[in-house]
């Protein structure tokens, strides 16, 4: 992992002035590209956030537009990853363009929920990605979605891109996961 | 009905086309991963499919994915806590996965719960059959390229959703039956609200009408394709709309007694003669109106009385086994229930679910077709991946 | 009836004009909310004064995360001169929504009307351990509980106890 | 500007597609060579049109399109050929394509 | 009109037309692809970003400026990152010959539509690079499936314009609108004559192809995202994809504005004039409504059907649109022969 | 004049390294790719030879239809990314020698015959004087051309239909 | 003369100007993009599974012929053109020469029409 090039951006030189890094913040806080990513019933309630009018997620500048994961800056993990499924979770969040973020809808993608002793689940997303926003409910209802969706956003407005930036590859279990 | 021409030209490509493939190096096919995470999925199946040019000479749909080991977690839960458990199994039609574990588990018990949940059951069972259809009937638009119909199907959804709420307190997951009966009667002013959400979806229903079947393109990309003949569909254990759009008239609603109030409307099993993923549209389509006309009838007659039988407070199942099946939104559902006597839970939960025997067929009708094929059959069959991994 | 070609294709056009031109049925979340259904399992508040550390919810939990914790102690008698009765004090009680599956099991087995729903569903956490409540912040969702709705006619049967009436019994 | 210019520079590409003729293997590269010769080509019916006043330059001209036309069925032919090429031997490479040996 | 010095004149133009290309797309982007699209669905779409939304095409491309851009490992680097400059170029070029005024324009070439349509046709070139060199199979698959496509309707596309060639004797755009402003339908000259009247065919031909031609529904298996995920795009990230993305709206745009020109008069309305400074002002005005009405139908259909498989579209092209501009063509020289 | 000069030394200069590329490169794709560069140039040399019709034609049809044909020719046989060992046959320095030699030749008959001929450019070529000297002059040609096409085209489909 | 030339300068300039904006572009990006290699990030998308085979595979042939035919016909339509300027100078003689030329390469796409090239099953 240590193959990281020379610092070439000006981010990540840590020289960017106010303005500007609001301004970027601030686009990215608005212009989140959801990769449609739905793995099980809370798929379809983020289907339902994104897809009912009701709700309609594009108001936030939220865009489920993407097919790929090259495109996409946000992932909504939405229900039940399996262990035979998590590593092209993993593989496929790590496809994403940086800077990226992800956000675990409901107690399966938080910690395995009722499928905490099953032999298949893998009980919780956070051992192989790292999450952002965590969406408590099974499901959670689409305002949920969208409540996580604000927080999200007002964490976006908030941070520091060079930490972003930089933000060191995920560690679990103290090695480095490939 | 005999294997049509269609799918008689369509074979034989696809045997000529892996001929070539084997035995002439210069044709080097093209394997593609169809998934696991590929938006013609809705969810996470991987179909390895090997293409000759655009056409497919080989398809194999790869599950598990999304297996979660139901049948092994059912024994370590107790009755009350599969109930909620199983929702989870088909999570479109939620209520309907319920209902023939809990008729299993009363049948074991040798209860019958008062007429009025009954009839609440099949009004719920019927709302589940509208939301899982309902999205379909979206859904399949998009997978064809039409990108409105799906936010008309969720628009028209969440009224279906809202009732549910009301009623049981989870949109999706209700777990609102209980051993004997429901967990409580519905609150005031529910039975008004739900006519008016039916006239909706009958107006839902008129719109996907206008918007999609009546297109001429949507037409052109369905009449034809995927044609299931009843003989295959029946060998390979296709059940619900799958194998009425293929012209067999077997429906567990009618067919099969059960406790559930569908002999108290008066509705009808749709048909369709063609078997083609147009037919399998169309039956569906019908279906969610039939859906209406049940649950208005029901409304009217809705029987009053408590929702629960006499139960004891702590449920002890005799030793026994217990078959019960239905019609569920994506074909027939079966829990095979047995019980040792204990006192916790079941023993071993058998779960017949109705996708995993509706993709199998999925070899059989690839093979030969065009990639953009492909997608409207899979979209046509329609699954949820919750139902064949379980 | 006769097909004219392309029919199907106009008639199609007609359905989003007349969809563009109706108002958008869109809720604005942020600014306007519309309030769930009370039966709605949002969140699950805890009365504490009602609970007796019975343990019941957390052994019907079917995911096993509500943690209970309580002990003994000595309470004045209730009428003057009794004997000092004991009493089970609730040191913990936290619910981790991280695990919860909304199953409602818990509030339905409370022998002692202690477990609420609440409809509230805004609680999302950057940080995962924040989505373990604890008994204080449990006890704040008692504020958002509503009272049951009356029930459909033709239903038999009690309504469930409200928030009112379980905390006038606690008294 | 010289007529020169135009017509060296045609020579040149003349000569760069001779040579691509006579050193590709792959037939898709000899076609692409052979394209090069037909432009240089051109450029000399236009640039000597043009020399010769303006109603030979649209001769000159006149004469470009059919061979861009020619050409265009040339290629349309010859790649077909290609393709038939590879389809029976899994190859297109010329030195391994003798027709006339059978 | 000032007597510009060509250095400053150019400089002018250049700046007015990188402004209005990328302006003019994000408009669209917001115009449809937000707003109406949301609106067709019952929805509201983007709100949060400035008033109602209003920022948010513009919000996107900051946010793409941010992402990183990923060439994949196996890709042909040199290739990959070239091939959105390649179609984004040939986007730019189109505009070369747009007329958005008597005096408004880049260069009025005297080949301009065959000029337009010749430097249109390139993107193809684009889209085959991008999905040889992503080294990924949905990406082959769909340039493959583009470029078929793209050159499929290309024909109608360039046959559709014939005949206005023909009742208009000139290639120019310029000389095109000034044909119509000119022009009278059995005598009658008040409003010109707008080509759609005559060439009726021909623009339903030109709409159709130019549908096809952006890869919109009902033909847009190219980018078919149940298929084939995002087709040629698939591997491109960050501004590289925003530059297909853009390229497809102003493509979108500068189609519109052709069919415009070429069928609805340009920038030409009736009372206005055809030269002089008012006809100059109102020019861009007047060809902003037209072209905004055409990407409407666009869209609209965009929004409302399914897609045609690949192969219907072929047959569709070749079997009904060719013939039919074929005959077309004939039809308006007779005509013209006649009369 | 010397703008037009500028405009050809860059061209010329541009046309004769992708040709050089075109014929050396040890990718299929690439090759095509450098062909675009060469195919362009010709249409610039074409505007300094003021026939701008003839340009857009080279555009139109040589790199949007031909090339494309090209490409797809090369994708139909396989186009592996990077580069492939084998395009060349053994005869490179021979094709060099005859290739030098002919350049050697022709140019020096071209200086000899038109040493220091100036180009006089008038007028421009229009696109309808070619029109009308297609259907004047070469009305004939012009019909063979399209039983040309209609022969190339009845081949390549007798060709592509194997079965 | 040198107007018809600076016209095509004018093109030129576009261009150049296009690829400017575009590569400027690309170069603010640069400055304040992120880089972050990742070691399954550059592998070929493939829906989340390794890569199957190569990226290749031998297309259709009828691409092939689809696009044999769009060159025939866009070589038809190049001619086209200029005889569409000035159809009203060369009147009859010229029309009836076009649409004799038109129906030879029409009989040609209704020969690949019959011989079922345009069909693709
Ligand atoms: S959290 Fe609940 S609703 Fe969501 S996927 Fe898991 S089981 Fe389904
Ligand atoms: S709702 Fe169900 S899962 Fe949640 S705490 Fe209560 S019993 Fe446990
Ligand atoms: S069941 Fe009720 S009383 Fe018993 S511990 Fe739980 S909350 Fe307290």
């Amino acid at each position: 992992m240590a193959q990281r090039g020379a610092p070439v951006g000006l981010v990540e030189s840590g020289k960017v002035p106010k303005p500007l890094s609001w301004l970027l913040n601030y686009s990215r806080k608005y212009s989140l590209w959801v990769y449609q990513w739905g793995l099980a019933c809370c798929a379809i309630e983020m289907g339902a956030a994104f897809g009912s009018p009701r709700y309609d997620v594009m108001r936030l500048g939220v865009i489920p537009l993407p097919a790929s994961a090259r495109q996409a800056d946000l992932v909504v993990v939405s229900g039940t990853v399996t262990d035979k499924m998590a590593p092209p979770i993993r593989r496929l969040w790590e496809q994403m363009p940086d800077p990226k973020y992800v956000i675990s809808m409901g107690s399966c993608a938080n910690c395995g929920g009722p499928y905490w002793d099953s032999y298949s689940v893998t009980k919780g997303i956070d051992q192989i990605i790292p999450v952002d926003v965590y969406v408590p409910g099974c499901p959670p209802r689409p305002e949920a979605l969208l409540e996580g969706i604000v927080l999200l956003q007002q964490r976006i407005q908030h941070e520091d891109m060079a930490d972003r930036w930089r933000g060191e590859p995920l560690v679990v279990g103290g090695g480095p996961i490939s | 009905m005999t294997i049509t021409q269609h799918q008689q030209q369509a074979y034989i490509a696809g045997q000529a086309a892996e001929a070539r493939l084997r035995f002439e190096l210069e044709t080097e096919g093209m394997t593609l991963n169809i998934g696991p995470q590929h938006p013609a999925t809705h969810g996470t199946l991987r179909i390895v499919v090997r293409l000759d040019g655009e056409q497919v000479v080989w398809a194999d749909p790869v599950c598990g994915y999304m297996h979660r080991g139901y049948e092994k977690l059912c024994e370590v839960r107790k009755y009350q806590q599969v109930t909620t458990l199983i929702n989870r199994i088909d999570w479109l039609g939620h209520f309907a996965n319920e209902v023939p574990f809990i008729l299993a588990v009363e049948q074991l018990y040798d209860v019958e719960a008062p007429p009025r949940a009954q009839w609440i059951r099949t009004i719920f069972f019927e709302m589940a059959r509208m939301a899982n259809l309902g999205l379909f009937l979206g859904d399949m638009g998009v997978q064809l390229g039409a990108i409105t119909p799906v936010f008309f199907a969720f628009r028209d959804r969440e009224h279906v959703l809202n009732l549910m709420e009301a009623a049981t307190g989870g949109r999706f997951h209700p777990n609102y039956d209980r051993v004997g009966g429901l967990k409580e009667d519905l609150p005031k002013g529910w039975v008004d609200e739900c006519k008016e959400v039916m006239k909706r979806q009958r107006e839902f229903c008129d719109e996907m009408e206008e918007l999609l079947v009546g297109n001429e393109i949507f037409q052109t990309r369905t009449r034809g394709i995927g044609v299931i003949p009843q003989q295959i569909g029946l060998d390979y254990g296709l059940s619900g709309a799958n194998i009425r759009a293929s012209g067999v008239d077997w429906d567990l609603r009618r067919d099969r007694p059960t406790p559930l109030a569908w002999k108290e409307a008066d509705w009808k099993v749709w048909t369709h003669p063609d078997g083609d993923s147009f037919a399998r549209y169309w039956v569906r389509l019908q279906e969610v109106r039939e859906s209406t006309k049940i649950v208005d009838q029901l409304l009217e007659g809705l029987p009053s009385g408590p929702v629960m039988a006499k139960m004891p407070a702590r449920l002890r199942v005799p030793k026994g086994e217990a078959w019960v099946n239905t019609e569920n939104p994506l074909g027939e559902m079966g829990y095979y229930v047995v019980s040792d006597g204990g006192p916790s839970g079941p023993f071993r939960c058998k779960i017949r679910s109705a996708s995993f025997n509706n993709i199998s067929i999925v070899p059989w009708l690839l093979r030969g077709v065009y990639v953009p094929d492909v997608i409207t059959i899979l979209a046509s069959l329609y699954f949820i991946l919750g139902d064949i991994d379980r | 009836m006769p097909e004219i070609p392309g029919q199907g294709l106009v008639k199609g056009l007609g359905v989003t004009l007349r969809t563009m031109m109706r108002p958008a049925v869109t809720v604005q979340y942020p600014h306007d909310k519309e309030a769930p259904p009370t039966r709605a399992r949002g969140v699950i508040a805890l009365l504490e004064e009602n609970c007796t550390v019975c343990m019941l919810c957390a052994r019907e939990c079917p995911d096993w995360c509500i943690y209970i914790e309580g002990h003994n102690d000595k309470a004045p008698p209730r009428r003057e001169g009794g004997k000092p009765r004991t009493i089970n004090i609730l040191d913990r009680f936290d619910i981790d929504y991280g695990l919860c599956m909304y199953c409602g099991i818990c509030v339905d087995v409370c022998p002692f009307d202690a477990l609420f729903w609440s409809p509230e569903y805004e609680y999302s956490e950057i940080n995962i351990a924040d989505l373990l409540h604890d008994k204080r912040r449990l006890g704040e969702w008692m504020d958002t509980v509503p009272e049951p709705p009356p029930l459909e006619a033709g239903a038999q049967g009690k309504l469930r106890k409200g928030p009112a009436e379980a905390r006038a019994k606690s008294r | 500007m010289y007529l020169m210019q135009f017509l060296v520079l045609a020579a040149f590409l003349f000569c760069v597609g001779v040579y691509g003729v006579l050193v590709r293997k792959n037939a898709v590269l000899v076609l692409m060579s052979i394209e090069l010769i037909l432009n240089s080509v051109n450029i000399n019916l236009v640039a000597l049109g043009v020399y010769r006043g303006y109603d030979q330059a649209i001769v000159g001209q006149v004469f470009s399109l059919f061979v861009i036309a020619v050409a265009a069925a040339e290629v349309g032919i010859g790649l077909a050929i290609v393709l038939l090429i590879y389809r029976n031997r899994a190859s297109i490479d010329l030195s391994e394509v003798d027709l006339m040996k059978g | 009109m000032l007597a510009l010095s060509y250095p400053v004149e150019t400089a002018i133009k250049m700046g007015a037309v990188l402004a209005v290309i990328p302006v003019g797309a994000l408009i669209l982007v917001y115009v449809f692809l937000f707003k109406m699209m949301s609106h067709m669905q019952s929805r509201l779409g983007p709100m949060e970003a400035g008033f109602h939304g209003t920022l948010q095409p513009v919000v996107e491309g900051v946010k793409f400026l941010q992402k990183e851009d990923l060439i994949p490992n196996g890709a042909d680097r040199r290739i990959f990152a070239l091939a959105p400059l390649v179609v984004i170029i040939a986007t730019f070029l189109i505009y070369a010959v747009i007329p958005a005024g008597p005096d408004l324009v880049i260069s009025n070439l005297d080949v301009g539509v065959f000029y337009a349509l010749a430097v249109g046709s390139l993107s193809v070139l684009g889209v085959l690079m991008a999905g040889w060199a992503s080294a990924n199979k949905y990406s082959l698959l769909g340039s493959l499936r583009a470029a078929g496509q793209l050159i499929a309707y290309e024909l109608p596309l360039v046959l559709a314009v014939v005949g206005v060639v023909i009742q208009a004797g000139t290639m120019s755009l310029s000389g095109i609108v000034e044909a119509q402003a000119e022009g009278e339908i059995f005598g009658f000259g008040g409003i010109g004559n707008p080509y759609i009247l005559t060439q009726f065919i021909g623009f339903a031909l030109f709409v159709v192809s130019s549908q096809a031609e952006l890869t919109q529904a009902p033909f847009d298996m190219p980018i078919a995202e149940s298929e084939l995920v995002a087709g040629y795009m698939t591997e491109y990230s960050g501004f590289r994809f925003l530059f297909f993305f853009i390229g497809e709206f102003a493509t979108a745009f500068a189609l519109s504005a052709i069919a415009a020109t070429l069928f609805l008069g340009g920038w030409y309305f009736p009372g206005l004039g055809t030269d002089g400074a008012l006809a100059n002002l109102a020019g861009p005005i007047v060809l902003m409504g037209k072209i905004m009405l055409m990407a409407f139908f666009i869209f609209w259909m965009r929004f409302t059907y399914p897609r045609l498989r690949e192969d219907q579209l072929q047959t569709f092209a070749w079997k009904w649109l060719i013939p039919i501009s074929l005959v077309n063509i004939a039809v308006t020289g007779v005509l013209k022969v006649a009369f | 004049m010397s703008g037009a000069n500028v405009a050809f030394g860059v061209l010329a200069a541009v046309m004769a390294v992708s040709a050089i590329r075109v014929v050396t490169t040890k990718n299929v794709v690439h090759a095509a790719l450098y062909l675009v560069l060469v195919l362009a140039g010709v249409a610039g040399i074409f505007i300094l030879l003021a026939a701008e019709f003839l340009a857009i034609v080279q555009i139109l049809v040589y790199i949007g239809a031909i090339v494309v044909l090209f490409l797809f020719g090369i994708m139909l046989t396989r186009a592996p990314i990077g580069r492939a060992p084998d395009l060349d046959n053994d005869q490179r320095a021979i094709g060099a020698v005859v290739a030098m030699f002919l350049f050697g030749v022709l140019g020096w008959i071209l200086y000899d015959g038109f040493g220091d001929t100036q180009l006089q450019l008038r007028d421009v070529g229009r696109s309808g004087d070619v029109g009308a000297s297609i259907f004047s002059t070469f009305v004939v040609p012009f019909e063979v051309i399209s039983v040309l096409l209609l022969a190339a085209l009845v081949g390549a489909v007798v060709i592509a239909r194997r079965d | 003369m040198s107007d018809f030339l600076r016209s095509y300068l004018t093109v030129a300039i576009l261009g150049g100007a296009a690829f400017l904006l575009v590569g400027g572009l690309l170069g603010l990006g640069r400055l304040i993009r992120p880089r972050r290699p990742q070691p399954q990030k550059y592998i070929p998308y493939e829906s989340g599974v390794d890569p199957v085979g190569t990226g290749w595979s031998q297309s259709q042939i009828r691409y092939y012929v689809f696009a044999l035919l769009f060159v025939l016909f866009d070589v038809e339509a190049v001619f086209i053109f200029p005889w569409a300027v000035r159809l009203e100078e060369l009147a009859l003689f010229g029309l009836v020469e076009m649409i004799v030329f038109i129906v030879i390469l029409a009989l040609g796409l209704v020969y690949a029409w019959r011989k079922g090239v345009l069909r693709w099953v």
